[in-house]
């Protein structure tokens, strides 16, 4: 088909033109996760987000996602759509719409979609709290760099 | 000529998007080590690797003319 | 708040108007659940379907529903509209939307929400197939009524 | 003065929306073995019953200015 089911975009998401691109006659569930930016992060306030992506690369883990779904769970379609750059506080940073014949599939295979963006695709998120800004490494483990930490500012090659 | 992409922190730390340079037959390993060396930084070794955006392993070998990308510990979401 | 959270409607819904309902600044995590129209039940082909609600109470219970989720998953917000009337194949009937700061609640709450809203809420489906029409009973088990079975037809007292 | 409504195939197969009628004191299952006889139905035990919008059991009485509603088995969603 020739709807960009996977993609990474600078401007806001429509949550509207996402599910259209897995709408069919065919499915009646569709479920979608929409990733907002929080406002409070235990006892920290972020002011705003700052999300940079390996764009070719996130595209390309993102439709593996789609096939890794459509293998484990019959007759489900996938569209993935985030956002990167400056985003806002309640503002849509992705959009996950799963549609299938019936809901329990659609349910399973959208956490499944959010567990694996989270592990494989090339997406990073700096925080930009009242204090300060640290770019967030959630994949092994909750890991953060705060800035120049832990690696040491080097002089190029 | 390979192609060395950096992202999120590692791009601030070098201060630079991407780098270039003349190598071939070196191993992912091997790279990191260089890179360590080059721009005294402590550790890589949670730092993923990609070659022509996919995963690749320490005893992965870049060519002339590949694009390798360090990833990281990923935040999307 | 004024926005109505809970609502019986007879025209299209915007998934975009019900998420907004539950948009906020604490929420990081919004799922969905949207309910379409299936071509295909088995290898019965439905042409459209027809949703009659008990209107006032359809709402009571919608917002029940809302109350019991409020009360099972720590600061969610919940937002609920069915649409009535005729809807055509791949139409949107239903739209949940839950937020949360976080999304095992979101999902949790969203799946928990559908199938309460199968169990409670005075809401039946005719489905026109192809060959004739039949209303839908989900309530026992997939009890479904022929017309004119099992009830027969009298006359007024 | 009682109101009792219908819906989904009980609408159909009844005729009519509602209907009203004089009685007081009346239980809901008293009023399903009436509207069974009046209308000829053969069953109502699987239809739920809600007094002014509340789901109801057979033992709750109805009351002058009550609205009922019978319930087939919902398919909403």
């Amino acid at each position: 088909m020739s709807k960009k089911m996977y993609e990474i975009v600078e401007n806001p998401i429509q949550v509207e033109r996402v599910v259209e691109k897995v709408t069919r006659r065919e499915a009646g569930a569709i479920t979608t996760f929409i990733g907002t930016v929080r406002e409070w992060t235990n006892q920290k306030r972020t002011i705003y987000l700052e999300y940079q992506a390996y764009k070719p690369m996130a595209v390309k883990m993102l439709t593996q996602i789609g096939e890794e779904i459509k293998m484990k769970w019959e007759n489900t379609e996938v569209a993935i759509t985030h956002r990167i750059g400056r985003l806002d506080i309640a503002e849509i940073a992705v959009v996950i719409a799963v549609s299938s014949p019936h809901r329990k599939a659609a349910y399973e295979a959208n956490e499944y979609a959010i567990e694996r963006i989270k592990q494989i695709v090339p997406i990073w998120k700096k925080e930009h709290w009242e204090s300060g800004e640290t770019w967030i490494g959630d994949q092994l483990g909750k890991v953060s760099y705060p800035s120049g930490q832990p690696l040491s500012v080097g002089k190029e090659e | 000529m390979i192609t060395v992409l950096f992202f999120a922190q590692l791009q601030e730390v070098i201060g630079k998007e991407r780098i270039e340079f003349e190598a071939s037959n070196i191993t992912v390993g091997e790279l990191k080590e260089k890179l360590m060396r080059s721009f005294q930084l402590s550790q890589l070794e949670n730092v993923m690797t990609a070659i022509n955006e996919e995963y690749a392993l320490a005893e992965d070998v870049v060519s002339d003319g590949d694009i390798v990308a360090f990833i990281p510990p990923v935040s999307g979401g």
